[in-house]
């Protein structure tokens, strides 16, 4: 009871006893002492401390040692302030794993093990030399590979760890260490450090454990190197991965990250990185940062392979593309364009397989893994996404991975959080199969989009806009006859028709001209959101054209009509050029077909569909004959006439438009300035009329100006201009 | 000053938290206000303390002085060790008119009686407590310093509160307590906690207690105003009562600190008997899991921590 | 023990009622002084409740709720079986848009993830929505009033042209036919 | 080639979508504001009406209660007049009288319970169900409003108390033993007195502290507050200390039982004078007493 109720009594009977020893000296002497200690004190306590570790011999006691307690305060202070040089580290790591003192103070000095530059690997060998003697306690042995996992990209360098790659190996059969040893030997693991009783040992493991992720991955990356020695198939999306949370370490070192984080990386003489990371220390202390592109630095005597990170530049790269080693780290690609470029130009499935895991891992750790969303956490993950998104516009693809993410993520989306960064790698998915591509997109969409405000709507359209500007491109670069493969980089790579590209994206423009309707209509018309959607049809309209993909699909009418009665002109403006662009593609459509050397057949209804709008818009802008049957939007007399609006057929004409009006008043005064009253009407007369157009065109009005010269040039009525698409 | 003093002296301080030493020492006032300003805090403890050793060989202090001290610290900062209260009985009339003079007096009279070698030390507190501190010797052996023991007392109050009481000694602090308090016996509460503060309020009802008023508070008194006029809670009535319930079973405001509450569940069959409480609809159903989960986890020792339900640190048996 | 019922009143002018329930309630206060902030031209009343059936004292003087908002923190089972017990007391009609889960934590792998399969089940089976959000940052509150908002002034009638079934019927949750997708752990 | 991978053009909308956001959310929260100060002001006008109207009933009420007591007055030496007039009238009359008299009475009785509940009578509540009372004590020293004790009595078979916030050292068990059972309303009553007496005689010596502070010095007094020893110096030749010891042997009375005088020079207690001085401190409050003395210039 006493003993739980303050442990600080127990070591008072022991100290009483040594100082009773010490006692008996003259207090005098013992002021001497202590002032020739102030003395020392004032030269360094650290560097006194320091040598009290790498002195101190076996079997000192510690309970009530206050010297002990003295110096482990110091290196504490110094650990946690501004982190500890590599010397230090290896002083404190032997001292701790030799395990001189109890297994407390082992503990309590590896949990303050916080490097200020890089840990010398000796100092790792060191420690796993004390792992096989075996006098640690196991609980120390499992705290000393988790350290060393935290502090991995660290480690200066790595060839010796991994010569011992055997000895670490042979921790696997520690229950509690495996999952630890596994995550290490996953970081060291190269080809020629596979061999068949590794393999074997595994899978009886796994046997054991049953299907552990650690295991499975570590198969999987053996299988990637050496598949005729791993004959296990593993499902496309491995859950989990390696769980290493150790927040303790990653606080304090982030901390001692933010104090010091001038570029300590120079002496991990990386050129590559540093640019996109200036801190890139901190990536393991939060798995969202990248790491740096260390691989081996080679020991003279092995093969001539070249580290990544000794590339100097682009040319320097196509010379050595033969002979490149990829880094332990495969994060750290994400840092270095360079290394995209190479995985771009070798399709090194291995690479992608980890440079995929480690995306899969750190995005499910860190988004779909309890992180509460503190707003510094938040700055990191905007930056992490962010790199993610400039890699995967650099590839011009997205990793599968990040699909898989995605997916997930919309499910538990609250539609804010990183919105412009989910958004924007969204936008970056390969072409989603028609089959799932409701499910996976479309329904989690739908949710966000009808509940959120208006600058959410307008994202998601953008989003979905370059999503499709983004199929359409790959369409037109990898337009093979019938077979294009899409998702280059994908684990599994799934070969796309092109019926089954037109699918997915008939699917993608009817699901955005659904939503763009009810979003409309729910947002009262916003001028915003209408532009966004006219944005997107501008995209649509050019698909035949722009990009060749054989499809031409006209806006709905929740789209069309709320473009044409838009009360601002640019709406109307950049409606009129939409469907001259519509009507540019339909008629070389025709010509196509005509010539039929590439057969391929537009539905009439999409040419009814055409002819419809067109009528509509002649007949509201030119012809005053809006709301008459047979235009798509018809209103019965007498409820025309209860609106009391008179003359309302010419109410939408160029003239008295809501969108035009100020033109025609404009118009109207630079005409007859002296004119009293305002007469609208007189503008339509004789000649007013052409220079009325004309003045519209100079106001800025391209849009208008291409319809009315493709769609009624010589002043035709409309319906030629349908006859002529016909 | 002898190497007793010296080791007594050494415990203290280790005890004192350095960031409470210097005021500690300030209140002793046996240190001159140089030799004080000759004291750097910032120093490790040990090495303050040899210091301060020598400082006290100067003033030549002796054992009773140190002793001083370790009481001065133990009244500012009473959560030292546990304190178990015990209740004096069957009061006689001058029980309400002691004072502490002749209630010293016959205290040290009547104990110095039962034993031979023991060192009583009282003080009288700002609240009028009294507080005893007694170092336990037999009849052979110098009084133990290392282990004293704390006693507390208000008089006019039959409360008794005691720490580091080694169980032999129980006997002999009764007796020399029972007629120095003129009190008949003694009895213990079986009530125990590290806060002496907390105790005392808790039995001389110094919390503040709450009682059903005719005239109770408003509303909007205690629940804070809704921020806005369009925010309306449906169960504020109900909200309201809770808080008054609470309130009159626990008391309001600040609440005296206890750590621990025991309970002795003892039948002849307590599964039985708790299975028929739920059945027979005496307890609410669902079963609380700290009831079902005995026979479930196949134990029948709990710890509930502020995380709520949790499971002791000595796991039970897999089941 | 009465039936929370939708179409018993008459509705107010340019008032919409919304009721958040929660077992706790530090959320549903954050909440609800955010809805009221957000919304300037619209009388929105935030009621508070526990759990339901709402107290009959004041039954009359209530006006008519058009939206019920329950929500549920996956961290605690408690909240989640209070929700199944309150969803009893509301009558039939507003389970036709009128009615949705705001869950939170949905995002967090700690919790258990059949917490979240079964309040999917309940959600589909109810054919009603089911809003996540983020109650850690004011971001998430934020957003969390802002969906809340718009849903509750459809299904107070408050947007021409929509009501709340068919705002429901576009957003309410379904199963996804597709298992692949379901969250796996 | 670093740049574009770091730039990408098309992420701008997005993010400008963003912060358009964030000012439109800002904009209404400022404009939620002017609108809930304006509604606020509104909301504190009307206060202001239904405190006037109260405040107009208020006055109200008191008039008719006041036309009520001269009413009743005049009702006293009423019947007689009453005798001469015609019988009906006279009848509906003592109708009418016999209403306004029940409606005095009543408002006397109103008036006499709040009384009995300002002078400090106790409060009786039912609690859990009626299965048990509470009943608060005031404690009230000249005139002034000290602590309410309270005593939750469970009365289902035997009263008995279940719990209390009455200090330790008032000896209730005894109180007790005497008469809980037999006669409440006088347990309760002595009760109270040991509790105003208690509360009386604590602020005495707080006074003390408080009024003579720097002529009289409270030299030590016990949680009951039943021995009090105050110490002054006299205004004589030669400025004397005076001990006084106060001990109240009756735990019902905030007056002291026995008052004694020290000081160096003996004869100083057996002085007439100070004999005088000594009745009065038995006779009238501490502070009170000491205060007359140092009127009249018998203590600094």
């Amino acid at each position: 009871m006493s003993k739980k109720s303050d442990p600080s009594r127990l070591d008072m009977n022991y100290s009483s006893e040594n100082d009773s020893l010490s006692s008996g000296r003259s207090d005098r002497s013992l002021r001497v002492a202590e002032k020739a200690r102030k003395k020392n004190e004032a030269e360094d306590p650290f560097l006194l401390a320091l040598k009290y570790f790498s002195q101190v011999e076996e079997g000192t006691p510690w309970k009530g040692n206050d010297v002990l307690e003295w110096h482990v305060a110091v290196v504490e202070r110094v650990a946690l302030s501004q982190g500890l040089s590599p010397e230090a580290i290896s002083v404190l790591l032997d001292f701790a794993l030799s395990s001189r003192m109890s297994s407390q103070q082992c503990v309590r000095i590896l949990k303050i093990l916080v490097p200020a530059t890089v840990v010398p690997q000796d100092a790792i060998i060191q420690g796993v030399s004390w792992l096989c003697v075996g006098k640690m306690a196991m609980k120390t042995q499992v705290l000393f590979i988790r350290w060393v996992l935290t502090i991995f990209d660290l480690i200066d360098s790595k060839d010796q760890l991994r010569a011992i790659y055997g000895f670490i190996f042979s921790f696997v059969t520690e229950e509690s260490l495996c999952p630890y040893i596994c995550h290490l030997l996953y970081l060291l693991t190269r080809k020629e450090s596979i061999r068949p009783y590794r393999v074997r040992k595994l899978l009886d493991l796994q046997v054991k454990m049953g299907k552990q992720p650690f295991l499975m991955h570590l198969l999987a990356l053996y299988k990637v190197f050496s598949p005729e020695l791993v004959a296990l198939s593993f499902p496309s999306k491995m859950k989990g991965g390696f769980k290493n949370h150790n927040s303790t370490w990653k606080v304090a070192l982030s901390a001692v990250q933010k104090r010091n984080n001038a570029g300590v990386l120079t002496d991990l003489r990386l050129n590559l990185s540093m640019r996109t990371q200036p801190n890139s220390k901190k990536r393991k202390f939060s798995h969202l940062t990248i790491p740096a592109v260390s691989s081996v630095p080679l020991r003279v005597s092995s093969s001539k392979a070249l580290p990544l990170e000794q590339l100097r530049d682009f040319p320097h790269l196509l010379e050595n593309l033969h002979r490149i080693e990829l880094p332990a780290q495969m994060g750290s690609m994400l840092g270095s364009p360079l290394a995209l470029h190479y995985i771009d130009c070798v399709r090194d499935n291995s690479a992608f397989l980890r440079l995929n895991f480690w995306l899969g891992h750190s995005l499910h750790e860190e988004f779909l893994f309890c992180r509460e969303a503190s707003s510094q956490n938040m700055a990191e993950a905007t930056r992490f996404l962010n790199t993610l998104i400039s890699t995967q516009r650099l590839l011009q693809e997205g990793f599968s991975s990040t699909e898989v993410f995605l997916y997930r993520f919309l499910r538990v989306w609250d539609g804010s959080l990183l919105r412009t960064q989910i958004l924007g790698l969204l936008s970056d998915i390969a072409v989603v199969p028609s089959s799932r591509i409701k499910v996976v997109l479309f329904e989690p969409l739908m949710q966000l989009f009808f509940t959120s405000s208006l600058f959410f709507k307008c994202s998601v359209v953008e989003c979905l806009n370059s999503m499709l500007l983004k199929w359409l491109t790959w369409h037109s670069v990898y337009a093979l006859e019938d077979e294009l493969d899409i998702s280059v980089t994908s684990q599994t790579p799934q070969n796309m028709t092109l019926s089954g590209l037109m699918d997915s994206v008939v699917e993608l423009v009817q699901f955005v001209g659904r939503i763009a309707t009810v979003g409309l209509q729910l947002e009262g018309y916003h001028t915003l959101l209408l532009s966004f959607t006219l944005d997107f049809y501008e995209t649509v309209c050019g698909m035949y054209l722009k990009y060749d993909l054989p499809l031409v699909l006209m806006p709905p009418a929740g789209v069309f009509y709320p473009a044409l009665l838009a009360t601002n002109p640019v709406s109307v403006d950049r409606l009129c050029q939409i469907m001259h662009r519509y009507r540019a593609s339909l008629v070389s459509a025709k010509l196509q077909e005509r010539q039929s050397q590439k057969p391929f057949h537009i539905s009439r209804k999409t040419y009814r569909e055409f002819n419809q709008y067109v009528v509509s818009m002649v007949n509201c802008l030119w012809n005053s004959r809006a709301f008459m049957p047979g235009m798509g939007i018809e209103l019965a007399e007498d409820l025309l006439a209860r609106s009391k609006v008179t003359e309302c057929c010419s109410t939408f004409n160029l003239i008295h438009h809501p969108a035009f009006i100020g033109y025609a008043v404009d118009f109207h005064q630079k005409c007859w300035p002296e004119r009293k009253e305002l007469d609208l009407n007189s503008i339509k007369m004789g000649k007013c009329w052409d220079w009325y157009t004309e003045f519209l065109f100079s106001e800025g009005l391209w849009g208008l100006k291409e319809f009315v010269q493709s769609s009624l040039s010589h002043r035709t009525s409309s319906r030629v201009s349908g006859t002529d698409a016909r | 000053m002898d190497d007793s003093a010296k080791q007594v002296l050494r415990r203290i301080i280790r005890r004192i938290p350095s960031n409470k030493l210097q005021i500690t020492l300030r209140k002793w006032e046996c240190l001159s206000k140089k030799q004080f300003r000759s004291l750097d805090f910032t120093q490790p403890k040990w090495l303050i303390c040899e210091n301060l050793l020598s400082l006290c060989e100067e003033n030549d202090l002796s054992l009773k002085h140190v002793t001083e001290l370790e009481m001065i610290f133990h009244i500012e900062h009473p959560t030292q060790g546990t304190w178990y209260v015990s209740q004096l009985i069957d009061a006689e009339e001058e029980a309400l008119t002691s004072d502490l003079l002749n209630f010293r007096e016959s205290f040290k009279v009547h104990l110095k009686s039962l034993i031979s070698h023991v060192s009583v030390k009282i003080k009288k507190h700002e609240d009028d407590a009294i507080w005893i501190r007694i170092a336990w010797g037999d009849n052979f052996t110098k009084p133990n310093h290392f282990k004293p023991t704390y006693v507390v007392h208000h008089l006019q109050t039959p409360y008794v509160f005691v720490t580091g009481l080694a169980a032999k000694h129980r006997p002999l602090l009764h007796q020399a307590l029972i007629p120095s308090a003129h009190y008949g016996s003694i009895k213990d509460v079986h009530l125990s906690g590290r806060c002496l503060t907390a105790l005392r309020d808790l039995l001389m009802r110094r919390y503040k207690q709450v009682f059903p008023e005719k005239h109770p508070r408003l509303l909007e008194e205690r629940s804070p105003l809704p921020s806005h006029p369009n925010i309306e809670n449906e169960h504020a009535k109900h909200a309201e009562n809770r808080l008054q319930m609470a309130a009159e079973a626990f008391g309001d405001g600040m609440l005296p600190k206890l750590q621990t509450a025991v309970y002795k569940l003892e039948t002849s069959n307590l599964l039985e008997s708790l299975k028929y409480c739920v059945s027979s609809g005496m307890a609410s159903a669902p079963v609380t899991p700290l009831l079902s989960s005995i026979p479930r986890k196949g134990r029948n020792y709990f710890v509930i921590t502020d995380k709520g339900p949790g499971i002791n640190p000595t796991p039970g048996p897999n089941i | 023990m009465s039936l929370l019922k939708p179409f018993n009143k008459l509705p107010e002018l340019n008032t919409a009622n919304i009721l958040l329930v929660e077992n706790e309630t530090q959320f549903q206060k954050k909440l609800a002084d955010t809805i009221v902030q957000l919304e300037n031209d619209v009388n929105v009343i935030v009621r508070l409740a526990r759990s339901l059936p709402l107290p009959v004292e004041i039954a009359e003087k209530r006006q008519r709720i058009d939206l019920v908002v329950f929500i549920v923190h996956l961290s605690s089972e408690q909240s989640l079986l209070s929700t199944e017990v309150s969803l009893k007391q509301l009558e039939s009609g507003y389970f036709m848009g009128k009615m949705c889960f705001l869950v939170t934590g949905a995002r967090c792998g700690t919790v258990p993830s059949e917490r979240l399969t079964s309040l999917k089940k309940m959600a589909a089976s109810l054919n009603s929505p089911l809003l996540m959000t983020e109650d850690g940052t004011t971001e998430g509150v934020n957003t969390a009033a802002q969906r809340v908002l718009n849903m509750l002034k459809i299904s107070a009638g408050l947007v021409p042209m929509a009501t709340g079934l068919y705002l429901s019927s576009l957003i309410r949750y379904t199963v996804p036919a597709d298992p692949d997708w379901q969250d796996q752990d | 080639m670093m740049e574009n991978t770091i730039e990408c053009p098309r992420e701008g909308v997005l993010s400008h979508l963003d912060v358009l956001e964030m000012e439109a959310l800002k904009l209404s929260r400022r404009q939620q504001l002017s609108l809930q100060q304006q509604s606020r002001v509104d909301d504190l006008r009307i206060m202001v009406e239904k405190l006037r109207a109260q405040r107009d009933q208020l006055k109200a009420r008191v008039k008719t209660t006041m036309s009520l007591q001269q009413l009743k007055a005049v009702i006293d030496q009423g019947p007689e007049e009453c005798d001469d007039d015609g019988e009906e009238e006279g009848c509906s009359g003592s109708m009418q009288l016999h209403l306004l008299l029940l409606k005095a009475r009543q408002t006397q009785v109103k008036y006499l319970l709040q009384a009995h509940h300002v002078i400090g009578g106790y409060d009786v509540t039912e609690t859990r169900r009626g299965q048990g009372v509470c009943v608060s004590i005031a404690t009230a020293f000249e005139g002034c409003y000290l602590e309410t004790y309270n005593l939750e009595l469970d009365v289902t078979r035997t009263v008995r108390i279940c719990r209390h916030n009455i200090p330790p050292f008032i000896p209730l068990e005894k109180l007790v033993q005497e008469n809980l059972q037999t006669d409440l309303s006088n347990f309760l009553s002595t009760l109270s007195q040991h509790l105003n007496a208690f509360a009386g005689r604590r602020q005495q010596v707080r006074l003390i502290q408080a009024v003579l502070r720097g002529s009289v010095k409270v030299m030590e007094s016990n949680a009951l507050f039943n021995t009090v020893v105050v110490m002054c110096t006299e205004l004589g030749e030669n400025h004397r200390a005076v001990l006084c010891t106060l001990e109240y042997t009756d735990l019902s009375r905030y007056l002291p039982t026995k008052v004694t005088i020290e000081s160096e020079d003996k004869a100083l207690p057996s002085s007439p004078q100070w004999k005088e001085n000594q009745s009065l401190l038995l006779e009238t409050p501490a502070h009170t007493a000491l205060q007359a003395l140092k009127e009249k210039g018998q203590i600094a």
